[in-house]
């Protein structure tokens, strides 16, 4: 946990209404997911923007969990420092739990957990869980699990959330099993009563209906979206291995894909699921479906992006449509599988030996997903080429407020591939690699195509026009060039950048992805403080022009990212020409998603040299 | 381009026509690109079988596609069946993208070529997870104990005992293809041998109507790395001349090793002058015994001989496309609208991640 | 770094002491830091087998290394021995690493960890080809047909027909380690379940005097994902009160499962509540016999039981270190001067390439 | 081949001595290798600056192969674009190599080859190959490989090389082998009786010996002195899956490991080298050692380098020593296995996913190779991570001239390492990550280590210093920076660049490996047409300063490299902070290595820019 800088003064009078930060402390595998999904949905459906981040340990049970919810009117869903409520469930993180609680908080406990040292500066609310649980006929291998309700009732009792909120919730996560709805409905209100019995509720937090914020927005997580967009993206074969935090992707397309993609007519799948035997098998056969005219999209993380390198050099060169997603967990190497972090940009950009320059594209929020879920297999039939969409822990696996999923404005685009008719018509005309439209993309022919000039002869080696293989210098050259010229032509066919232009000339924000949240909100504190900022935010590679001509337009652009090296600070060093002064990275990198605090004060100190 | 049908012109006098399979074809339909594989080759008798059934089946060849990872026999593909899609992969990845390539259109009839190196060193592990789905395919593997391309390294089926000229004597025992693919629960297996144009053909024409993988392992020799210091056959001249010692890029042309058909076993020398021993499965094995080709095979270990023929033959086993329950219309042929749910559906799924309306 | 040795504090009146081993040493010194796995895991079980027989062999720590790949399994190394160094590698790696540090020091005893995911699917390549380079280390694969770290899809050795609660039924027909592991010509394989004390750590000092790899089988039951949804003992009661359908993040503490020693057969129920059958290899199987090592895992896979005990062992073939001859000396503690020949080599060596000297 | 420009004009009266070029266009497996080897070595012999390239296909026989030599009495060593004599044993090609024959060249040809357009601006002499060797009882397997000698009597005739040369290369080539030195040598000298007997010789070029330039230095491939390298740097284990063009590194380790690095005192190897099935157990393999206390190293090319991505993140983040050499082809994909290229110099730099930089060397000559060959060893222990070699297959599998090699200067390196009885002092002191000097290298121990305190748990997981698994956001940070501060290090101690400084402060080149000689040569001519320059040579990666003033102090600085994104230059760009028209990329990539003449061009067209 964070060093706390500042103490939110509670000067006003009246209560805080829908404002403030709450961690839950855990142990994993206690089940404590259902109280904890419990809350946000009961939040969310009384319309008060809610964000949850589950900070959860790589193993199975028994380590330390936090979940962190953060309410916010202002409608700010970014990763909070501060926490004003904790409620320590563990024994074995709570005496450090207890110590870096900010003053001024209130600490709910269970009472088998001893308090060490106990402060004057923060409250503490007493839950004697085991007696309250007691009552209730719960095998043992349950009583964990249920334990969980007591602290939503005393959470209840001290925000006032009313009970008939935590009900709903109850029957929106356990969806008619009754008796389960019932047995939990009944241990939080235990919980609540405890508390409404035992204590004077002096907190000054509070939560209240709102409206406006949440209507029509939906609350879900980054890798549902995606799975979601790969359907209607009409996605093929998902083949995939699983890693953390990439499998819940893929899982969610299993699950979705049965769902709504069963063939009308007949009532059989349209699709396929495989789990391969790795990573290595994973992409081979996406690329293996791609080639064959159907839409291959594969799921992993950063070790699975680097097994995955000499494959998308084969697509890349061959030019074959295929779909990677990398949820991104910390790197390098095994590194941390449950923490978040932006660590692959540049391997992903440039992955793979030899020249290569790669499609990427980065969603910040679960509609995004959705939309570059159905895009990026239009982009990758479009070029011809493999397109990788980078998320991460962060936006995958944890819920997020969302405008709603957008139903595609476009029709699938299967891009240049020629039918047995126009094949017979072009006859000896056409060549696999023949660039015809000066774009750098030629034309594909699938295989089983009933024509005399459908086949060809696909190759990693070098190859001519006509696919066959050619050791010739100037051949090796004239095909990279066209290769290249693709790139260019993609630099237009990529989502745009999104730009808020409004501080004029001084201070430009650079990010992407999950970082959204945050970096809007630390511009609404920035320009509090008198430092206006305009933002761009990347949303895919290659860059452009746009790109370019935001940063020359600026005295300082800001990168902001979540990694150690600032790579996508230097993939735009690399690609525009502006001096280091110009052009600064801030960047950091410790398996947490990015905190407007920070970034507000890297701004901050940015402007101040 | 000349994958276009063309018939000779018609001369003055009687024409001599070739012979035409059932769909009008003359063989050299069904042929590839020149090879540039050394003379004498085993590979390029793999390709004339290939070729020759095909023309026989009357194979439509735009169904067919030819898969390869990388390798002397992994540049085949290029050198037979003209008319059908190819694509020599990664080395050691052809199963992977052969899977795919299935799922997307189960109607396609595939051929997959892969070497010693490509299968048992860099892909064992894809070649017995494809195994292990059943990926329906004709999975060829063209045996030669060596790394052809990469000039004459031992491979994991090299024999333990080979010696090579630039590497030494082999101390590891081989991996048995066949012993693998049953291991791994592989649903048709045979071996067979380069020079035997018969019983390759016929374990071919088998394959073709298998409905899981067919797993075929082929000793093919290869005439240039297999050459080496102990050589008792074509370089018996040199050696005593001092000549070929120190020639690092000479390869002297060779004839294919060919062998007429025969009983129960033959013994057939190789370019190096090592000897072999084939095998064929007895008359009364019964290839749907499991055990009792496991034993077979074991036991020709035991003796260092190779069995040959059909070893292992399951029907019943489903394969990869129907456990996946696909839609008959290949994947990569359906319409927009069973690609893409309607609109109605994308509601739906909003809905359910909004927040609850007050009850 | 509790690593050195701690004696008690002597208390007055008589101290308990501890059981010693010939090194004079606690059991307690061979534990290592507090598992992480779930309660009632079968791996847990099985790292303290290997405390046992680590201590009553007096093993000297420092000169044994615990290699693994990643997974729960995986993980282990660090909850034994702790005073042998460890490497928790990559995913289905593990293989090629132990081979490097045992070259790199002959004297080591090589512990390695695996899991079923980490061996037989990503890893099956690595792992069969150690097997072939007759690797001398124990090579344990703690078997429990799920991935357990990723939450319980399935692996490459899930039962044909077994259902998970998230992923489905499987309709793939398992890798057996045993039979891969003859296959490619293991010198030791054995098979025995994470319960059964005696038999594991009687295979264990089995393994510890084997000459090349040992690769020891064991089932090792999962205790979190392998209950789905017919379940019927644990969480019976759950499912009757439509409790347990939605709790993603519940892992109910549960027992190990725990074996009597029994004769021939043995019937188990797991934490899921399905059967699995051990049958012991009979008292007159002679585990040197390849053939009926073979048989004896075949015929028990149709009968779908798992043989245990001693299936296979031979200690004729050498071990890789035997075939690359290598000093006696570990290479990595061999002196500057056996690393680097004198300057009068090179001198000799530049002079094989410069210009002839006018003759 | 590429397009002649220019002709060079006969004008002077007297010879042209030693200094032309020859190509020898013959298909492979036909053994002409001995035969331009015995030319290249009968030059060398006599003094004479000779280069050699080898144009190969990627197959066993049958295809075209091209044997270029260049004799440059200037000591110019780079490939020439300019060729004044051709011979014709290669009737696939020979249409196409007589038609793009420079004007006023000659054409050696066999004379079953017939001339399909005769030119009467080129030469040429006609070899009756069959007729010639029909008196010599050769059987036929053998006839193509003896008939190769006839055009080295041809040569001989024509440039008035004495036999006596070519006798002495013959017995070089193939020591000892009585019968057929002797057999080659008549059969070479029917070649030059016959051109002697048909022909006077009005041809411009001629040889002579020289004295001087190769006194004291050896001619040798790339590949063979960095396996020398190794031996002397004391590898213990070259794990390593066969791969054009890095084989012959591995193969010659195989061959001179048993000759020089058996144990004095026993007979019995201190080494071993290990085929693995592919490359990730090579690499694994060779991280295993390293870990252990050995040294491990691996060879490969691109598409290894792909798959080997994930293990050196591993090495990268558990810090440990390895050497990976990187004989680079043309990428992507498989690409052209059997053409050079510098393409792979951003993936290595920047290898696996996640945050990673690594140490890379580029050697430029054989005894460069050979140097870091041993250093990398050194370094990759003092830095206790992977050292990547970048080589090429230019200089890798071709034969060049080069200084002899080196005995290493400096004693073996292991870095850290700590023993049992420093151990035993240090106690609880001693964590494995802990960073003790300040330099970023923390101290390491080996298994088997006689000691209480020397175990530690390795992992590619997120890590404290004592080796124990944390997730803590400080603990990853304060981890990571300090493995970045080892990049620091590394920028002291890795090869400097080398800089020769002697034309102000216009123009600076900057280039690395096998570009060495063309760049030679193209200062040399951009020099007598006015145009000095500067010229730093890059030998290792990361950057540090003197390469960063280097290009602060030139108006221009151009990076020159044979690929085509330019990746040395993005690098460099990355690295340092000068505008876009002071640092600029001149590139190619066709698979040939770059000539002088490019280069120059290439200037030329920078300066009048
Ligand atoms: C990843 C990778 N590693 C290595 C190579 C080099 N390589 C090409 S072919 C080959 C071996 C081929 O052997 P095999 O499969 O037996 O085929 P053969 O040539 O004997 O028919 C190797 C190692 C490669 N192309 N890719
Ligand atoms: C290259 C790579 N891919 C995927 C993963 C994610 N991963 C971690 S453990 C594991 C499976 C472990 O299964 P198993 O080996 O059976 O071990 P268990 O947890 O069941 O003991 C996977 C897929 C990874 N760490 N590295
Ligand atoms: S090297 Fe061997 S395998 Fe390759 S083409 Fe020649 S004979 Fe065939
Ligand atoms: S998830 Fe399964 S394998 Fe992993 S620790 Fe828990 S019980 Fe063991
Ligand atoms: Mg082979
Ligand atoms: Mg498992």
């Amino acid at each position: 946990m964070e060093q706390i800088a500042a103490v939110p003064e509670l000067t006003i009078s009246d209560h805080i209404v829908n404002d403030f930060s709450l961690t839950v402390a855990t142990a994993n595998g206690t089940g404590s997911q259902t109280s904890n999904l419990v809350l946000m949905h009961a939040l969310f459906n009384m319309g008060i923007p809610v964000t949850g981040k589950n900070i959860f340990p790589s193993n199975i049970q028994g380590l330390p969990t936090w979940y962190s919810i953060r309410v916010s009117s202002e409608g700010f869903l970014a990763r909070r420092e501060l926490n004003e409520i904790t409620v320590c469930m563990n024994p074995a993180t709570a005496v450090e739990d207890m110590a870096t609680m900010q003053p001024g908080g209130y600490i709910l406990h269970d009472s088998a957990i001893p308090v060490a040292v106990r402060r004057d500066d923060v409250t503490y609310i007493e839950l004697p869980v085991k007696s309250l649980v007691a009552p209730f006929k719960v095998p043992t291998a349950l009583r964990a699990y249920v334990s969980n309700q007591i602290y939503v009732g005393a959470l209840a009792w001290l925000l006032e959330l009313p009970m008939e909120e935590i009900h709903r919730a109850l029957q929106q996560q356990l969806k008619g099993k009754d008796s389960a709805i019932q047995l939990n409905l009944e241990v939080a209100q235990a919980g609540y009563d405890h508390c409404n019995e035992t204590y004077e509720n002096l907190a000054p937090w509070r939560v209240e209906p709102m409206a406006g914020f949440n209507d029509n927005r939906i609350l879900i997580e980054g890798n549902t979206a995606a799975a979601l967009g790969a359907v209607f993206g009409g996605v093929s074969l998902v083949s995939w291995y699983p890693i953390t935090p990439s499998s819940s992707l893929a899982e969610a397309a299993a699950d979705a894909l049965p769902r709504y993609r069963l063939d009308p007519d007949t009532g059989k799948p349209t699709f396929a699921v495989i789990q391969a035997e790795d990573e290595l098998a994973a992409i081979g056969m996406a690329i293996g479906a791609g080639w064959a005219g159907a839409r291959g999209m594969t799921t992993t993380s950063g070790p699975g992006i680097s097994l995955m390198a000499e494959f998308i050099g084969l697509a890349y060169f061959a030019e074959i449509p295929v779909v990677v997603w990398d949820v991104q967990r910390m790197g390098p190497s095994t590194g941390l599988p449950t923490r978040t972090s932006q660590g692959d940009i540049l391997s992903a950009y440039t992955l793979s030996h030899g020249d290569t320059r790669h499609v990427v594209l980065f969603p910040s929020s679960p509609k995004e997903c959705f939309e570059f879920g159905w895009r990026a297999h239009d982009l990758a039939d479009q070029l011809q080429t493999p397109v990788l969409v980078l998320t991460d822990l962060d936006l995958g696996m944890n819920l997020w407020i969302s405008e709603p999923l957008e139903y595609p404005d476009e029709p699938i685009n299967r891009g240049k591939v020629l039918d047995a008719e126009q094949l017979d018509e072009l006859a000896a005309e056409w060549g696999r690699y023949r660039d015809v439209d000066g774009d750098g993309i030629a034309y594909r022919t699938l295989p089983g195509t009933p024509s005399n000039w459908a086949a060809y002869f696909t190759r990693g080696t070098g190859h001519d026009e006509m696919s066959h293989y050619s050791e010739k210098p100037e051949v090796w050259e004239h095909n990279l060039q066209r290769v290249q010229r693709k790139l260019e032509t993609a630099r237009g066919l990529v989502p745009q950048p999104d730009i808020v232009r409004d501080a004029g000339e001084r201070i430009g924000l650079i990010s992407l992805g999950s970082n959204h949240p945050a970096v809007q909100e630390a511009r609404v504190r920035l320009a509090e403080t008198g430092i206006p900022t305009d933002y761009l935010r990347v949303r895919a590679l290659p860059v452009n022009q746009t790109i370019r001509d935001f940063i020359n337009d600026h005295e300082v652009t800001v990168v902001i990212e979540n990694n150690a090296d600032g790579q996508l600070h230097g993939i735009l060093k690399l690609e525009t020409d502006v001096p280091d002064h110009q052009l600064v990275s801030s960047r950091r990198c410790n398996g947490l998603a990015l905190s407007a605090r920070w970034i507000t004060e890297q701004i901050i100190t940015i402007t101040q040299r | 381009m000349a994958r276009k049908p063309t018939r000779p012109a018609r001369a003055s006098g009687k024409p001599r026509r070739p012979a035409l399979n059932g769909l009008g074809l003359p063989k050299t339909e069904y042929r590839g690109r020149p090879s540039t594989l050394c003379k004498g080759c085993g590979h390029d008798s793999i390709s004339q079988r290939i070729i020759n059934v095909a023309w026989e089946h009357n194979l439509e060849q735009h169904n067919v596609v030819k898969m390869s990872g990388i390798g002397c026999s992994s540049k085949t593909p290029a050198y037979f069946l003209q008319g059908s899609h190819g694509f020599n992969s990664l080395h050691g990845r052809m199963p992977s993208v052969s899977t795919g390539a299935i799922v997307a259109n189960r109607q396609l009839e595939i051929i997959g070529i892969s070497g010693d190196g490509d299968t048992a060193s860099i892909g064992i592990g894809q070649f017995k997870h494809a195994v292990r789905r059943n990926v329906p395919m004709i999975y060829i593997v063209e045996n030669n104990g060596v790394y052809g391309l990469t000039k004459g390294q031992f491979s994991a089926t090299a024999d333990t005992g080979q010696s090579m000229k630039y590497h030494g004597v082999n101390e590891l025992p081989p991996l048995d293809i066949c012993i693998e693919s049953l291991a791994a629960n592989a649903t048709l297996v045979a071996r067979s041998f380069a020079g035997d144009p018969k019983q390759i053909e016929s374990l071919l024409s088998i394959a073709f109507k298998h409905r899981g993988i067919s797993v075929l392992d082929i000793i093919s020799p290869c005439v240039t790395f297999n050459n080496h210091d102990q050589s008792t056959k074509s370089y018996a001249w040199g050696r005593e001349n001092d000549l070929v010692l120190n020639i690092v890029d000479l390869v002297p042309p060779a004839e294919e090793i060919q062998i007429e058909d025969y009983e129960s076993e033959i013994g057939i020398e190789m370019h190096d002058g090592s000897y072999i021993v084939l095998k064929k499965v007895g008359e009364n094995h019964d290839p749907t015994d499991k055990r009792a080709a496991e034993d077979l095979l074991e036991s020709a270990r035991e003796e260092q001989k190779f069995i040959t023929g059909l070893i292992y033959v399951n029907e019943d086993q489903e394969d990869l496309i129907e456990m996946l329950d696909l839609t008959e219309t290949p994947l990569s042929h359906l319409p927009d609208r069973k690609l893409r749910p309607p609109e109605a559906v994308l509601d739906a799924i909003n809905g359910r991640y909004t927040p609850l309306g007050t009850t």
